[in-house]
């Protein structure tokens, strides 16, 4: 009977294991999957990122020259990020905040002159 | 006699995941009960239709955020074997390393859960402290608290190097220093004795019988995990089946706790034989043929049926989580059961409904 | 009287009390959720209690895919939640549908079915980020009229 | 006459303040012992608070009746208390409380709130017996049922009584619905019964019950420090050291049932009780 | 996937009564479709981590005799076939009548999806 | 005036009963019962105003009274043995012709006839007797004229037997008259006997099996009471040479050797009582048509037991039998309250808690304190209407919904709220303060702390009351959710004694502080409690009957307009873990099959329905009784 008594009165006598989010923070890991953003200017709009994407949330013009994300579609995975050829897509340590209405990222490039070599269309 | 019948879920405190139970009660007995599932069913099984079968490695991390680890890792050994992969040496253990501690992570949730089943919430709240530590684990390494997603076909997807090993490997000891702090209270406490011992008993021949898996078929002395297989890197790891004798809640309860030390032992094993080399290997070709996979996972046998058509969607992904095969099991066990036994007796075989239905 | 509704106010905002529904979430929410309220995180600090009982509480924490059986537990529940309430959607799940938004058993995000107040997005949404959510909530909740 | 006023005023106002801050303190003990940081200790009157904000729902307008009858009459029993008169009277005007709490969570259809009634009435079969044999323990040591004749002793009731002490400890601890015997309702309710019988009673009618259950509090605090009522410090510590001990078993056992209940504490407080009451009348 | 033996829906329960003498657990079942009208269920078993299966190729029309009575296990599963595939299992010991996952407002038996998304897609791989 | 009185109150009924049985119409029938019912009534009422008294009242028809005794008491003992020849009851038939034996023998060679002393004596407890069964029993008559005509056209009668129920029901209230007023216990033996004959033809009326086997249960336990006073009888006037009851009481304080006559007096009381292990008859009793439970239980037969117990109370006063008397009374609260805890049979539960009620006033007269006294005293006044106005309303309900069972009655207030509330009225006066039942359970409980074997048996058998009650109120209230409801119809006949008694109950209780001072205290030794401004104080403990009574009369009004106002709240179904359908009431089961939620009470099967612990508790309560007569030999 009353076994729990050693570990109750050790949590007594030290102090809370309570991180007092948000009065006080703790770094993000190094490898923590948060947030996507993309370096826009060096994207290349390849669509490589929407075809990998698991979720299906990237949508990618290639004419326009647009980058949109559905952050609420968006599984954190990374893969987008791993494929990504041009290594512009990259994730925050950081997750994303919470919002009170609906959103979209949404990010506009300039058209590359250069196309790239076989067809974006394909699978 | 009055009777009573009330709808026990499917939004109920004490399930975190909704299911329901009809249940019909006399003083308290269960005299009959009769579950209702399909409220988490997705029909995620058929994604394969719109996703290829690079993209379904996410899908099956999301069965169940629980072991998702366990499920790309079954899956992606699923489409190796298809394939005819060989996976380099280091990527099994690796496969091992982060199988295991999430077996820590998912038996403490556990132990957690069970222990708020029977109204012990400090010791749930104990446990889930405790387990902030594997999480920290799976955040540090893999880049989620929960869904790790390390496995990809061909291997794993990231290393571990030494320091990342070396660090991993302290937390652990803290980690089963606490666990060990637990065992008194988990095994011997007079008041979870009392709500476990003799409650929900499966012999061993009703368990096989009824087709029960992991802790909750070892639970009632039978010797079988499916790691005894040798998948991954388990066959070249010291480990034997936990077993216990009375097949009631206890019996399971203990499997589990023991389980959950085993697991730290093994992830200790794999770390000092972690052979060099490549991480994975590259990925040609399209799956095609028809498998039966297994892995054990930490609610037990997880199988899986793939079969491929040659082009990158499947023809059937088909999952066998341990809790629909256990399911038959919990309702063998139920009627004559006292209504405040129902939360521990469902909650002694760890029900995950996420991955029943899929 | 003013000071009495300033009170009120003050309090709703102090004691959010919780109601979590999984509506077909994979657990990885679930489970972040209920991390919440253990030492590490506590959000016992800010008063909350999960209640468990829709009749008590203020705060629905609704995470995961809606399907055409949840759906109208969904509804009843959200129903006999006594205003003020505060509805918060937890993971791609709950927000849009996520991964399994094609799948036919999946009608898509908790918003499809009752009026959301706060989006938190993640798959799933690390425990601070749900804490975040929360407050978020709360600041709704000193614009909502009185029950 | 003043006295009686100033008593009668302790009871209705402080009584219910004290056992607000009595919640808000365990709450922050409890938290402590689970490693937590806990919420301010002023966070039950934020929740009554906030509860009486709330719109209001009934499923049945007997609770609101009933809810109204049980601050009644936990009230008065705290009055009564205050007035130093009959222990078993005091007994009875709460049990007027408790009953009509139970007969509330009883007239609705909801079969959480028939079940938790139903456990709640069990509750009341344990711990009431054991409460009137505590009475009558001290009944036997100072010759009269009523509290003003226990402040008049000069030796501490505890000594003669220290069976009957442990005995009312269960009754405390089953009123307070503390672990093992929270299976009516508890607070965190993560149990079968979700919210037991107080399933249906919500907002303000909530808060109503909730503040009835400070002053039942209070009451059964005071009958605690009854045992040690010599002196100012005898009773803090006491009161203090007992209620202590109520969250450490609080949080070091699991839930029973109430089965249990009546097959072990019944027995066990009863046996108590009775050893005690006939050493006090070997006398 | 070695050790598969081929049934008839006349044997399947024979057969399957052979697997429990033999002390095989009943692991589960797998429907797949195969064309347009005929579905393949495999039955699988293990017994000391080896598993056997068996094979049985009917028409969606035909109502597959239940197994339930022998390996009560089973009709999870099988309750679970009839939502997604639209097929009936005949001497079900608790028959949740196509209930078990899917309400009316979902997709009828969305496994069976050959005919109409399948011949679409072929063309595209 | 006196005489004609006496006339009324204990040959009326007779008489009443005779053309009951004569003229066979309904109308004259019912008249003759009101008529009856009012002239009782009055009658008890004057003669409780002229007060105490005693008195001989000159020869009926010149014939010498113990002659027409002797008569009646023979002619009483045949017809039984008549039944008993029916039924083919070997031990009735012995018991019987044992006491016609005994009683022919005495009467003929050894009562000296010409002893002169009152035949008729009365202090305030004989006329709170007369009182209550005077009032209250013509009240249960009264109900039983619409509740007979619907039980006959319930079972579908070709020949109807109220004539002979009638005459019964009467008799037994004339009866009981005569044995709370007679002072020579021949008579009081007498009374007893037709108590016990007619409480036979009662319980036997529906004439079935159960019905029958039941009856003669209760002729045969009621027998064993009447050889134990018949016995008792003989040795009291062997030792003391006189039937005359004052004398026997007053020469019970002398010494040792009347104890075993008190004794075998106080068993046969018990019996009457149907304490432990005696109560089967009573809970058999409960197959008849609830007007005769309801007489039974509540104002006479039982409380024949308890009144004799008492009456002879001072006579064993400070003794080893009134101790054993206590510690069985006490035994009796606690088995029956257990036994009552388990009961989901409303008149099975009400018959418990009489004989548990009994029990208690039993164990008042054993700790036989003047505050015990008091206790017991007041505890039969607030008993009986409580207990009479909960058989009838069960009657009521009976009738209406079919099933007496208390699972039948969830949410009886959707459909009969009247009598609901009636009903639960009732059983709040049965169980909180302030209301009379419990200041005597508070008496009794004070009194009883010195005696440990009696307080432990009264705090857990109170508790264990508490939790029957209070479950049935609450299952009487339980309305399915935002139903309309509509007061139903209630006849005149039936609804008359049913206010009648709500009203008694209440504002009986409302005076009781009234009702100690005038009635109680003249019958005690010394008062018991001091009363001022409401107040019952004693050295032991204060009761603060009226301010208490104010406050939480106050809290009750309010919460009665805090009730009404919540009319403008938003209703809700029932929490059902969100799976409630569109009624909500019913939640979406397994296959999608709506299923309505039931609840049923926890009635303690596994703990208290052992048949081992009935035997047991029949054995151990066998053993208390042995005691009580074999420890005053
Ligand atoms: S894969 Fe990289 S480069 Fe290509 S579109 Fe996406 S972000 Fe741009
Ligand atoms: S992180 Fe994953 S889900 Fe999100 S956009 Fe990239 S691939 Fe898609
Ligand atoms: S070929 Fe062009 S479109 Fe395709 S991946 Fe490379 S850069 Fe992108
Ligand atoms: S059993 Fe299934 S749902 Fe549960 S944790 Fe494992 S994979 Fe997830
Ligand atoms: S958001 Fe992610 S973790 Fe949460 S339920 Fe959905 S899949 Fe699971
Ligand atoms: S993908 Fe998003 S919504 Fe889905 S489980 Fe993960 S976090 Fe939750
Ligand atoms: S009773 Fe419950 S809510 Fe109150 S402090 Fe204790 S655990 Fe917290
Ligand atoms: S319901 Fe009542 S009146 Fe009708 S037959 Fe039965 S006992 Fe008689």
């Amino acid at each position: 009977m009353f076994d729990m008594t050693p570990n109750i009165l050790r949590n007594f006598f030290h102090k809370s294991s309570t991180r007092l989010y948000p009065k006080e923070t703790r770094q993000a890991f190094g490898n923590a999957r948060g947030e996507l953003y993309n370096e826009i200017e060096a994207c290349i709009f390849c669509r490589t990122c929407a075809r990998k994407c698991p979720s299906q949330c990237i949508t990618v013009d290639t004419k326009e020259a647009t980058w949109q994300c559905d952050p609420f579609v968006c599984v954190y995975c990374g893969v987008c990020v791993e494929n990504c050829p041009k290594k512009c897509l990259h994730q925050k340590n950081d997750y994303r905040k919470p919002v009170t209405d609906k959103e979209i990222i949404f990010m506009k490039g300039e058209t590359k002159k250069k196309k790239c070599e076989g067809d974006p269309q394909e699978t | 006699m009055a009777r009573t019948i009330i709808p026990f879920g499917p939004q109920h405190q004490v399930f975190p995941e909704p299911i329901h139970l009809k249940l019909v009660l006399e003083d308290e007995i269960v005299k009959e009960v009769v579950p209702a599932l399909g409220y988490v069913h997705r029909g995620l099984e058929m994604l394969a239709d719109v996703r290829d079968f690079h993209q379904m490695i996410q899908i099956c991390e999301r069965v169940c955020g629980i072991c998702s680890t366990i499920h790309a890792q079954c899956y992606c050994q699923g489409i190796e074997e298809l394939m005819g992969i060989e996976i380099p040496d280091r990527a099994r253990f690796l496969r091992v390393i982060w199988a295991e501690i999430h077996r820590v992570q998912s038996h403490l949730l556990w132990l957690g859960l069970f222990a708020d089943a029977f109204g012990f919430e400090s010791l749930f709240m104990q446990c889930w402290k405790i387990r902030e530590k594997i999480m920290d684990i799976n955040e540090a390494t893999g880049g989620n608290r929960v869904n790790p997603s390390i496995n990809i076909i061909g291997g794993v997807k990231r290393d571990m190097n030494p320091d990342m090993a070396q660090w991993v490997l302290t937390q652990l000891d803290l980690v089963e220093k606490e666990v060990n702090h637990l065992e008194k209270v988990l095994l011997n406490d007079y008041t979870v004795k009392k709500r476990t011992v003799g409650k929900g008993v499966l012999t061993r021949e009703k368990a096989m019988e009824l087709g029960a898996v992991g802790p909750t078929l070892r639970g009632s002395g039978v010797e079988q995990d499916i790691r005894q297989i040798g998948y991954a890197a388990y066959g070249e790891l010291a480990h034997r089946p936990v077993v216990g004798i009375d097949g009631d809640a206890y019996s399971r309860n203990r499997v589990r706790f023991l389980e959950t030390l085993q697991a730290i032992a093994l992830v200790r094993e794999a770390v000092s034989k972690l052979p060099a080399g490549d991480i994975s290997v590259k990925v040609k070709g399209k799956p095609e043929g028809e498998v039966v996979t297994r892995v054990e996972q930490p609610r037990g046998e997880l199988m899986y049926y793939i079969k491929g058509n040659g082009g990158k969607n499947l023809d059937r992904l088909r999952i066998r989580t341990p809790t629909f095969a256990n399911i038959p099991p919990l309702l063998s066990m139920l009627p004559g059961i006292e209504l405040a036994d129902v939360p521990v007796i469902v909650l002694s075989i760890d029900p995950c409904i996420s991955c029943t239905e899929r | 009287m003013d000071i009495l509704k300033k009170l009120t106010r003050k309090s709703r905002i102090k004691s959010p009390w919780l109601l979590h529904f999984d509506c077909g979430s994979c657990n990885g929410c679930d489970i972040e959720v209920l991390a919440c309220l253990t030492p590490v995180y506590d959000i016992e600090r800010f008063g909350i209690i999960n209640v468990g009982n829709p009749k008590h509480a203020d705060l629905l924490l609704v995470t995961g895919t809606v399907n055409h059986r949840n759906k109208k537990v969904l509804v009843n529940l959200a129903e006999q939640m006594p205003e003020p309430k505060i509805v918060v959607a937890l993971g791609s799940c709950g927000l849009s549908g996520g991964v399994f938004r094609e799948a036919y058993n999946v009608i898509g995000g908790v918003d499809k079915i009752i009026p959301v107040d706060v989006y938190v997005p993640g798959c799933p949404p690390k425990p601070e980020a749900i804490i975040d959510g929360v407050v978020t909530g709360l600041e709704k909740f000193s614009k909502k009229k009185d029950g | 006459m003043i006295k009686g006023i100033i008593m009668v005023f302790i009871g209705v106002f402080v009584a219910p303040l004290l056992g607000g801050l009595i919640a808000g303190v365990d709450r922050r003990l409890t938290a402590w012992f689970q490693s937590r940081y806990g919420p301010p200790v002023w966070q039950p009157f934020f929740d009554v608070i906030k509860l009486f904000g709330k719109e209001r729902m009934v499923v049945n307008r007997w609770l609101v009746f009933c809810a109204h009858v049980y601050i009644t009459a936990a009230m008065l029993s705290v009055v009564l208390f205050f007035l130093q008169s009959d222990l078993l009277l005091i007994l009875f005007v709460q049990a007027v409380g408790a009953i009509f709490l139970v007969i509330g969570a009883l007239s609705t259809t909801s079969p959480y709130s028939q079940l938790g009634a139903n456990r709640e009435l069990i509750q009341i079969l344990t711990y009431e017996p054991l409460i009137i044999l505590a009475f009558v323990g001290i009944y036997l040591v100072t010759g009269s049922f009523r509290i003003s004749e226990i402040l008049v002793q000069t030796k501490p009731l505890l000594v003669s009584l220290p069976l009957l002490y442990i005995a009312l400890c269960y009754a405390l601890t089953i009123k307070l619905r503390k672990s093992p015997f929270d299976f009516s309702t508890s607070h965190h309710a993560h149990q079968e019964l979700v919210k037991g019988f107080l399933t249906e009673y919500s907002g303000p009618y909530l808060a109503l019950v909730e503040i009835g259950h400070w002053y039942e509090v209070v009451l059964i605090l005071g009958l605690c420090s009854l045992f040690w009522a010599t002196s100012w410090i005898g009773i803090i510590a006491l009161v203090g050291v007992t209620y202590f001990c109520e969250i450490l078993i609080d949080n070091v056992t699991a839930r029973l049932t109430w089965r249990w209940m009546l097959g072990y504490v019944w027995p066990m407080g009863l046996a108590m009780g009775f050893v005690n009451l006939i050493w006090l009348h070997g006398r | 996937m070695k050790e598969v033996i081929s049934t008839t829906k006349g044997t399947v329960v024979s057969k399957t009564v052979d697997m429990k003498k033999d002390g095989y657990r009943f692991v589960t079942m797998s429907c797949v479709e195969l064309d347009a009208d005929t579905v393949d269920i495999l039955y699988h078993f293990d017994r000391d981590l080896h598993l056997k299966h068996l094979r049985l190729t009917i028409q969606k029309k035909e109502a597959v005799p239940s197994v339930s009575l022998v390996y009560f296990a089973a009709f999870l599963v099988e309750n679970e076939i009839q939502d997604q595939f639209g097929i009936r299992f005949d001497g079900l010991v608790l028959d949740y009548e196509r209930t078990l996952y899917l309400e009316k407002e979902a997709p009828d038996a969305p496994y069976c999806r050959i005919s109409v998304s399948r011949d679409v897609k072929s063309g595209e791989d | 005036m006196l005489n004609t009185i006496l006339f009324v109150l204990i040959l009326g009924p007779f008489i009443a009963g005779a053309l009951c049985f004569i003229i066979r119409s309904g109308h004259v029938r019912s008249f003759i019962v009101l008529a009856m019912g009012c002239l009782i009534a009055t009658a008890s009422i004057i003669l409780f105003i002229k007060g105490p008294f005693s008195h001989t009242p000159p020869p009926l028809l010149g014939i010498p009274t113990h002659f027409l005794v002797l008569w009646g008491d023979d002619l009483l003992l045949f017809v039984m043995l008549y039944f008993a020849f029916k039924h083919g009851h070997l031990f009735t038939k012995i018991l019987i012709i044992f006491q016609i034996v005994c009683l022919d023998y005495f009467e003929l060679f050894m009562v000296d006839h010409t002893e002169n002393f009152p035949l008729f004596f009365a202090d305030n407890l004989s006329l709170i007797m007369v009182l209550i069964i005077s009032i209250v029993g013509s009240l249960i008559c009264v109900f039983a004229i619409p509740y007979m005509n619907k039980h006959e056209e319930h079972q579908g009668l070709k020949k109807s037997r109220q004539p002979k129920f009638f005459a019964f029901l009467v008799v037994i209230i004339g009866a009981m008259n005569g044995l709370v007023l007679s002072n020579n216990i021949i008579f009081m033996y007498m009374f007893f006997e037709i108590t016990t004959l007619g409480s036979f033809m009662l319980i036997s009326h529906d004439q079935n099996e159960t019905a029958i086997n039941n009856a003669v249960r209760a002729l045969w336990m009621n027998c064993v009471a009447g050889a134990a006073f018949i016995i008792a009888m003989i040795w009291a006037y062997v030792i003391q040479g006189t039937v005359d009851a004052q004398k026997l009481i007053q020469a019970g304080h002398m010494g040792g050797i009347m104890l075993t006559p008190l004794a075998l007096l106080c068993f046969a009381a018990m019996v009457k009582a149907a304490q432990i292990p005696f109560q089967s008859w009573l809970l058999g009793a409960m197959v008849a048509p609830t007007p005769t439970s309801a007489l039974l239980h509540s104002s006479t037969m039982v409380k024949a037991g308890v009144y004799i117990a008492l009456r002879f109370a001072p006579g064993y006063a400070g003794t080893f039998l009134s101790q054993s008397l206590a510690v069985s009374g006490a035994f009796a609260f606690l088995a029956t309250s257990a036994m009552a805890i388990r009961e989901s049979n409303g008149k099975k539960v009400l018959a418990y808690s009489t004989i548990g009620n009994l029990g208690l006033i039993f164990a008042c007269a054993g700790i036989n304190t003047p505050e015990a006294i008091t206790a017991g005293i007041l505890l039969i006044i607030f008993h009986a209407f409580s207990k009479a106005l909960l058989f009838l309303c069960v009657g009521d309900i009976e009738q209406h919904i079919g099933s007496r069972d208390i699972e039948v009655m969830r949410g009886l207030y959707a459909r009969m709220p009247r009598t609901t509330l009636i009903a639960v009225l009732g059983i709040v006066t049965m169980m909180l303060p302030p209301f009379g039942v419990l200041l005597s359970k508070w008496m009794a409980i004070e009194a009883a702390s010195k005696h440990l074997f009696v307080i432990l048996p009264l705090a857990v058998g109170s508790a264990m009351m508490v939790v029957y009650w209070a479950r049935w109120a609450g299952i009487l209230l339980s309305a399915p959710h935002g139903l309309k409801v509509e007061p139903e119809k209630q006849g005149l006949l039936t609804r008359f004694p049913l206010l009648v008694l709500v009203w008694g109950a209440v504002v009986l209780s409302l005076c009781a502080p009234l009702v100690y001072s005038k009635l109680v205290v003249p019958i005690l030794s010394a008062p018991s409690f001091s009363i001022r401004a409401g107040i019952f104080e004693n050295p032991t403990g204060t009761f603060l009957f009226y301010p208490v009574m104010l406050i939480l009369a106050l809290g009750f009004i309010y919460a009665v307009y805090a009730a009404k106002k919540a009319r403008k709240a938003r209703l809700s179904g029932p929490y059902l873990c969100g799976a409630q359908t569109t009624d909500p009431e019913s939640f979406e089961g397994p296959m999608k099959k709506p299923v309505a939620v039931l609840s049923g009470a926890i009635y303690f099967e596994s703990i208290f329905g052992n048949q081992k612990l009935t035997v047991w508790v029949n054995i151990f309560g066998g053993m208390l009784l042995a005691l009580l007569v074999g420890g005053s030999l």
